[in-house]
């Protein structure tokens, strides 16, 4: 993110420069210094403890004991805690992706129009990123029942064939999940990507028309490249969501069928919660928080590629 | 020009959308407003309407002791993380101390990093010293995190704050909290507001910490106590969606209120990325 | 005066109307026996209990009495983890074992201090005597012509017939993942003989799952499930709803456990019956997954264990009994010659059977703290076909040898 | 043959009338200047040339065909925005590539032109950038470039100069007119800068509040406004208006109060009241003997001393303001009294209740 | 006693030095004008002064106090910022009121000085409005009233009508210029606009890379320009300048080429190459009569005709270019020859090498 640059920018003082007499310099640690120590206390050394027990067996009751890397060695090669990952792939293709295309197909329709009640729109659109997933999960759960509205509506539109037990299906069931989390995700995408096709200047449109550019060149030479922070952000945020998805998966399927919707996150809890296994749940957390951080590093850095 | 086609078309998929959006929790709306008795299937139409299933509800699943619970959580979150955000947001956007730079980006990996990684030693040590089954058990690290963002998310402000209002003030003769409170937290806004109802929901939304904290369920929060009251009146739908709907009620009036601060200060300046 | 106490009880049947009904009432009884103690009851479901309860016990404010699930993963653990208080003492000062079989203490409660289930220290007793059988819709069997059935193959039979008349043979649901065991173990129990099965369970040396009884067992499984003989969309399906299909009728029979009785009773009549799953061995009586109820125990923070016990005795004592089976459910001690009528009876008689002839095996899911997990999902796939019986029973020693070997 | 004609063109936001019956024959090769004061209309005359607005009524032409009906891309014309509108993210050379890639030109011939046009402006070194490395200036041409490689059938630029410093602003605009002339494409211009309307223009389109109010050449327009608001609008120090009465006595002369401006030779036809508009070049501190008529006298306002020359205000007999244009170095303060005349030759008249120049 | 003294006073930004050891000595009450091109240090001149930034070498004094070391806050200025900085959330009242509070001046005196200011700019309607519901131009005249409640020690103006238009900013222009006279506080203001910068300022410091070129008053810096570059900047048309040498022959003069400019009654002390700075109102065309040097003869390369007057860019002898002023009703095309003569007297003379004025 262009935080960083910015930092360095800031930060690139040589030496001869004077500050500003009376600029406030100390004093900013004293700003950061509340913050900090909560901030410190309740996630960085969490988080250091996290790295410790990743190198332990331990129970979570009992003491622990030392065994280096075999907590990791089981992540990466225990199928059933590996899958997790690859299902959690699969989900940012459903909470990532897609809300992406639909939110990009809406930002290059609208980005040259003045739309009557957009506010409202947006404001409906975005709902459901407002509800509690697991109030979400509750209702989906509901309407993907084996004789739920879903799959009633599906018969009554002579459909019947392809009305199934979406949740408890090994097919159907992760891109079920999945598609909810389309639902939740794709208000937001839409809301910031129409309001980033928005800030783009008309000019801009403008220019590419006299230019003879037509509709898709004109979405290809102006709003994609002018919509690339907004892309950024809104990847970032829904890859996170689907890499760390949760409270979907307890509330829906508790990782069913077999351990078909398993993700990380459930993997984790289960782990160091309930079978007594808080290592491997440690470990587990950290792999993913570096695949997050990959994750997050590789789309700003292919964001700021795509401007240079 | 084809004008009013395209138009037709824009103004079909933003609706085709909307009702895709809407079309869940309205189900859940006639729902929920179905009696308690009734045979529900689908998108039926109540009648008659009734909240008597909001009542019966609400009774069974003592959802005001735990709605209490979260009001308080969440509150206390807000607040807490807002200012200390915002100190923290202010010293990384205005000024110039060694080893800010530093300092933010371990901010910033609070952002990222998915907290589910830390939850296994909050759990633990909380437990030791008594956090668990406490309020303060989720509040502490649910702040924790809040600041994470909202260090983020104040720091982009203040920096895209035009820096002569700082100076203006500055030769006004207002000292650095006085920059601060008199000049930058009236001109910010809508930031700080979105910032609010951001950390508002996530707060009041989350299932995992208050799943894991509160285990011992003599407090519960509201999402908790749902998922509870789901695992044991699984089939009765009318009863689950009062439920569901009291749960992100608060939310919801939240969101509707400030929907328009919040919206806007989603998209304008703070996300810049 | 007394100062007033709170007792903090928790139960893991949420849920289950009638039963929990039964348990305030003896709350109630309990409290006018002992002026000044306030019962605050919980209620939990089943599968929140057992998501949550090491977590609970652990914390500094744990229920002072509480269910527990039978088995590694949860008594065994606890134990281990010394979160429970061992309850020989009061089981000898009450007499605890005159009231319930040795068989069934040991299934219910007794653990070592390692964690290995079916010996050890007393931990855990039960108020009521669960056992998973066959309950089936008296007028739906008249419909089609058939008797209640008396062999697996009779009951095979019966499937087939109601599937051709186009009922639901067995309502069935398995999105919640865990009612799987009890539908596959049944079958295992009619193949198996109970000790064999019990055993395995308690991890005696030497034993494994790849057996010719398991396969038997998966391959009926699957083959009812790929001939349609559960509800329509049953891996999609909760628990409580397809429960809720037979009660309103939507099937021939269910198989699920006998604390639905009561339940069942109110909803069905007269029209309902219960029954063990019959034996395929000709002759044999059949075994079942049988144990106490969720097992009460006092967590090792509780704070007033004297009065715990002295409420955990109240509960399964004689006194206690009558009002549960009177309360239409099945009381631990076989209390009465009368059985009473209707499914109720079934139910009690059906347990009186199984104590008699020391049938009851626990839970497959109590062999290992893993197996829930591991079980569940192996279910689940060989429903689906994923699964062969072969490696089904494989996936089953991977993690139960593995277990059994460190 | 690229001539251009707006035909009665006419656009309505809403309420707001942005162009009002606009009639205009551009001629092909013709450098036109559109000026006028802010909102009068220019851009909106620009964008519907350009197709990218919908005229609300009339018509308008490029060379033979009515274009009311066609496309921007289809209407081969380039034009450079106020803003620029750079696409960001492509370098200089694919900025001035774009729209002949989009006209299908072959690889050689883009480069061809590319670099002619860059040279041309002096950005030969700046090919390579992406518009957010460059200086002001330097976006300002290659938003002038992106139009000059075109070879389009009319170059249409809004207000290209506004953001350059004076010096580089002086310089560029010799450029586009030599440009201009060597390819002799048609050319409409938008500007508010008086020094670019006078010095670029072969003729100047005077807009106001959507209207048009005079077109002609620029020496024309200075020399001949066809009304007070083309009057005051062109030249600055503005041109000062007296209303006075004229006719009466025997000899022809203009009278307000106390002052008499004897018109000797001059006659004037139209007797009753007239609004008499006086140049500061034609308002010279008195000198005996100079031609002028007067002297005057009149109280000192203010004084502005730009060095070259300075510009006193004065007020007259009556409450009439003119604006002398003295030497450079006059020295003189607020509330002197000067005496002045005044170029009787070079006063203009306007009808007292339209503001229209009567013919003299 | 308000002076201000900049004593060798230096700013670097990493490698760019944005100041250059400025000494600069402001008196009590002075309006003093810095003017200079973008980027030659005004701004950072203004900045150090209000303490905004840190010198990076040198002192400034406020009065008697070197004020290095002293907070913004503490050196009771006001500073009106080219872009108004107005606090947005803020009435306009609050805005003029703000720095006021800051001061801790009791509520009834706040009040009569914030009215009082509001008055002198006009802006007593607009009180209860926030910043965003004002034009251009109030909101230009509330940050300058913002400065002038505070009765403080200096005002700092940075470019503070840059973004008005034309006939605004000539207003506001006398407004600010009275309200200063009248409370008599020492001004240090920075533009870029010329006419601002001769009609406002006691004294005008033009500044080039961040180094005083010269220091006076109008007039002076207008009619003795201390070197080369002064000469270029102030005035438009620039000054044009033309190598040549001095001294041959027995009567003075100036030659190039065939150019031979006799210096007639006006010496030359400095024989050898010198530079010759001619204004255009010293290089008239050419009429018999009139007391300049002349004829010289020149090929038209460009003509500006701005109506009042025309400017004639010509190319002499040997390449030497001059801009002549002629009327502006004069007739003449690119490539016509002209005469022209110089007015001697009025000449400036710069040493080759170093272009520092010579004196003459
Ligand atoms: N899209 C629009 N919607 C409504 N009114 C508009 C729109 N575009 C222009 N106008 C109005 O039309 C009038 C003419 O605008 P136009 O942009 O043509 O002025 P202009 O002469 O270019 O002015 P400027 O010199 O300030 O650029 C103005 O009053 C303006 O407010
Ligand atoms: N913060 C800064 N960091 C680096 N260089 C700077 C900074 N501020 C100013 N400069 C440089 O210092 C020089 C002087 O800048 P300054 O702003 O004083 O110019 P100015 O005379 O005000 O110009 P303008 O008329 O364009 O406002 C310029 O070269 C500028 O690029
Ligand atoms: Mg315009
Ligand atoms: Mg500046």
């Amino acid at each position: 993110m262009t935080a960083a640059a910015s930092v360095e920018a800031a930060g690139g003082r040589h030496r001869g420069d004077v500050r500003p007499p009376g600029e406030p310099r100390r004093i900013g640690y004293l700003y950061v210094l509340p913050g900090l120590l909560v901030y410190a206390a309740f996630v960085l050394v969490p988080f250091g403890h996290t790295l410790w027990i990743s190198f332990h067996a331990w129970d979570g009751i009992t003491p622990s004991a030392w065994v280096g890397l075999d907590n990791y060695r089981r992540v990466f090669t225990d199928p059933q805690v590996r899958e997790t990952f690859t299902h959690a792939l699969v989900l940012v293709l459903f909470y990532a992706l897609l809300p992406l295309v639909l939110g990009l197909l809406l930002a290059a329709l609208l980005s040259r129009m003045r739309v009557r009640g957009i506010s409202v729109f947006r404001a409906v659109l975005f709902l459901p990123q407002v509800v509690a997933l697991v109030s979400v999960g509750i209702v989906w759960r509901w309407i993907l029942a084996p004789d739920g509205p879903l799959n009633e509506g599906l018969r009554a539109a002579g459909l019947g064939s392809s009305a199934r037990p979406w949740l408890g299906d090994f097919g159907w069931a992760l891109p079920s999940v999945g598609l909810v989390g389309t639902w939740v995700m794709f208000g937001l995408a839409m809301v910031l990507l129409v309001a980033g096709a928005q800030k783009i200047p008309t000019s801009l449109y403008d220019a590419a028309r006299v230019d003879g550019a037509g509709p898709v060149r004109e979405f290809f030479v102006v709003t994609l490249p002018g919509l690339r922070n907004e892309i950024v952000v809104v990847l970032v945020l829904t890859t996170t969501a689907a890499l760390r998805s949760f409270d979907l998966v307890y509330v829906m399927t508790g990782g069913g069928p077999g351990t078909s919707t398993s993700v990380p996150s459930y993997r984790l809890y289960t782990a160091a919660f309930q079978t007594g296994e808080a290592g491997l749940g440690a470990a587990i957390g950290i792999v993913l928080a570096i695949a997050i951080f990959i994750v997050a590093f590789a789309i700003t850095r292919v964001g700021e590629r795509s401007s240079t | 020009m084809s004008g009013t086609l395209e138009r037709a078309v824009n103004y079909g998929l933003l609706v085709l959308f909307s009702v895709l959006a809407l079309a869940p929790i309205a189900g859940i709306l006639l729902t929920a407003f179905h009696g308690p008795d009734a045979v529900v299937s689908g998108f039926a139409i109540p009648d008659p309407f009734t909240l008597d299933s909001f009542r019966q509800a609400w009774k069974e699943g003592a959802f005001g002791s735990s709605l209490w619970t979260s009001a308080m959580i969440t509150s206390t979150t807000v607040a807490l993380s807002t200012v200390l955000s915002l100190l923290t947001g202010y010293a990384f956007g205005t000024m110039r101390f060694r080893g800010s730079s530093f300092l933010f980006y371990v901010f910033l990996f609070g952002l990222l990093m998915p907290f589910e990684a830390t939850i296994i030693p909050l759990y633990f040590d909380f437990r030791r010293i008594g956090l668990t089954d406490t309020v303060w058990g989720v509040i502490l690290p649910s702040t924790a995190l809040s600041i994470a963002f909202g260090t983020f998310w104040m720091r982009a402000f203040f920096l895209s704050a035009p820096r002569s209002l700082i100076e203006a003030a500055r030769i006004d003769g207002a000292s650095s909290l006085g920059v601060l409170v008199r000049v930058l937290l009236p001109y910010g806004r809508p930031a700080i507001l979105t910032m609010v109802v951001l950390v508002f929901m996530w707060t009041w939304n989350d299932f995992l910490l208050s799943l894991v904290m509160l285990s011992g369920q003599n407090i519960l929060t509201a999402p908790l106590s749902l998922v509870f009251f789901q695992t044991q009146r699984q089939t009765h739908v009318q009863l689950l969606a009062a439920a569901s709907i009291i749960v992100a009620f608060p939310v919801l009036l939240v969101y509707v209120f400030l929907q328009r601060h919040f919206i806007r200060g989603m998209v304008s300046g703070s996300l810049k990325g | 005066a007394r100062s007033a106490t709170t007792l903090v009880v928790q139960d893991g049947e949420g849920g289950n109307v009638a039963r929990i009904a039964a348990l305030k009432q003896l709350d109630r009884l309990f409290e006018k026996a002992n002026p000044g103690v306030t019962i605050k009851h919980i209620s939990k479901s089943y599968s929140d209990l057992v998501k949550t309860d090491a977590l609970q016990l652990s914390g500094s404010n744990p229920p002072d009495v509480t269910h527990v699930n039978q088995g590694l993963g949860d008594l065994g653990q606890l134990v281990k983890a010394k979160l429970l208080t061992p309850l020989d003492g009061y089981a000898a000062k009450w007499g605890w074992g005159k009231r319930q079989s040795a068989a069934l203490l040991t299934i219910d409660g007794r653990a070592t201090p390692k964690g290995q289930i079916g010996s050890g220290s007393l931990y855990g007793i039960s108020t009521t005597g669960d056992w998973v059988g066959v309950f089936y819709n008296k007028a739906k069997l008249k419909a089609l012509g058939i008797g209640v059935p008396r062999t697996l193959a009779e009951f095979e039979t019966a499937l087939a017939a109601a599937k051709t008349a186009g009922e639901t043979p067995i309502a069935f649901g398995n999105l919640d993942k865990w009612p799987g065991i009890h539908e596959f173990q049944s079958v295992l129990m009619a193949v198996a003989p109970a000790a064999q099965v019990g055993s395995t369970i308690f991890g005696k040396k030497g034993s494994k799952w790849s057996t010719a009884a398991v396969l038997k067992a998966a391959g009926t499984v699957q083959k009812w499930a790929q001939a349609g003989y559960y509800s329509d969309g049953f891996s999609g399906l909760g628990y409580d709803d397809a429960t809720k299909k037979f009660q309103q009728g939507g099937a021939v029979f269910t198989i699920t456990g006998t604390w639905k009785t009561g339940d069942m009773a109110s909803s069905l009549k007269d029209n309902v019956g219960l029954m063990l799953l019959p034996s395929a061995r000709a002759g044999k009586t059949p075994g079942a997954l049988a144990s106490g109820g969720l097992a009460w125990a006092i967590p090792a923070k509780a704070k007033n264990k004297e009065l715990s016990a002295k409420y955990i005795d109240f509960i399964t004592s004689p006194a206690a009994a009558k009002v549960i089976q009177a309360a239409g459910d099945v009381p631990a001690i076989v209390v009465t010659a009368k059985p009473g009528s209707g499914v109720r009876g079934d139910a009690i008689t059906g347990w009186a059977k199984l104590s008699k002839t020391n049938a009851m095996a626990g839970y497959m899911d109590w062999a290992t703290p893993t197996f829930y997990d591991t079980i569940t999902a192996a279910i689940q796939e060989l429903m689906a076909g994923k699964l062969t019986p072969a490696s089904f029973a494989k996936k089953l020693d991977g993690d139960y040898l593995k277990f059994h070997s460190t | 043959m690229t001539s251009i004609s707006y035909d009665r063109a006419a656009k309505r936001f809403g309420d707001v009338v942005a162009l009002n019956d606009l009639s205009l024959e551009i001629a092909d090769g013709e450098f036109m200047v559109l000026v006028g004061p802010s909102g009068s209309g220019k851009t909106t005359a620009l964008r519907l040339l350009a197709g990218l607005e919908g005229l609300s009524a009339g018509h308008i032409r490029i060379g033979d065909e009515v274009v009311d009906r066609v496309a921007p891309r289809r209407r081969n014309i380039a034009m450079v925005f106020q803003d620029y509108a750079l696409y960001p993210q492509m370098s200089v050379r694919e900025n001035l590539a774009f729209g002949l890639k989009m006209a299908k030109i072959p690889r050689s011939e883009i480069d061809r032109r590319v670099f002619s046009a860059a040279e041309a402006l002096g950005i030969e070194e700046l090919l390579g950038r992406k518009p957010r490395q460059l200086s002001g200036g330097q976006r300002q041409r290659v938003a002038l470039g992106r139009a000059l490689v075109r070879e389009p059938k009319a170059f249409l630029m809004d207000e290209p100069l506004s953001n350059l410093d004076a010096k580089l602003r002086a310089q560029t605009r010799g450029e586009i007119r030599r440009l201009q002339r060597a390819v002799g494409t048609t050319t409409v211009y938008v500007t508010h800068d008086q020094v670019e309307a006078m010095t670029m223009g072969d003729r100047i389109a005077v807009m106001s509040q959507g209207r048009l109010e005079q077109v002609g050449d620029p020496d024309t327009v200075y020399s001949h406004p066809a009304n007070t608001f083309v009057a005051t609008f062109i030249g600055s120090p503005a041109m000062s208006l007296v209303a006075m009465s004229s006719g009466a006595g025997a000899a022809p002369a203009l009278t307000r109060g106390d002052l008499r401006v004897p018109l000797g030779e001059r006659g004037l036809d139209v007797p009753g009241e007239v609004i008499v508009g006086v140049r500061p070049e034609h308002c010279r501190p008195w000198v005996d003997g100079a031609s002028l008529a007067g002297p005057f006298s009149g109280r000192v306002e203010y004084v502005e001393a730009l060095g070259r020359e300075t510009f006193i205000g004065v007020e007259a007999a009556d409450g009439a303001r003119f604006v002398i244009e003295a030497e450079g170095n006059v020295r003189i303060g607020i509330g002197d009294t000067v005496a002045f005349g005044l170029a009787v030759g070079s006063l203009h008249l306007f009808d007292a209740t339209t503001g229209v120049a009567l013919a003299t």
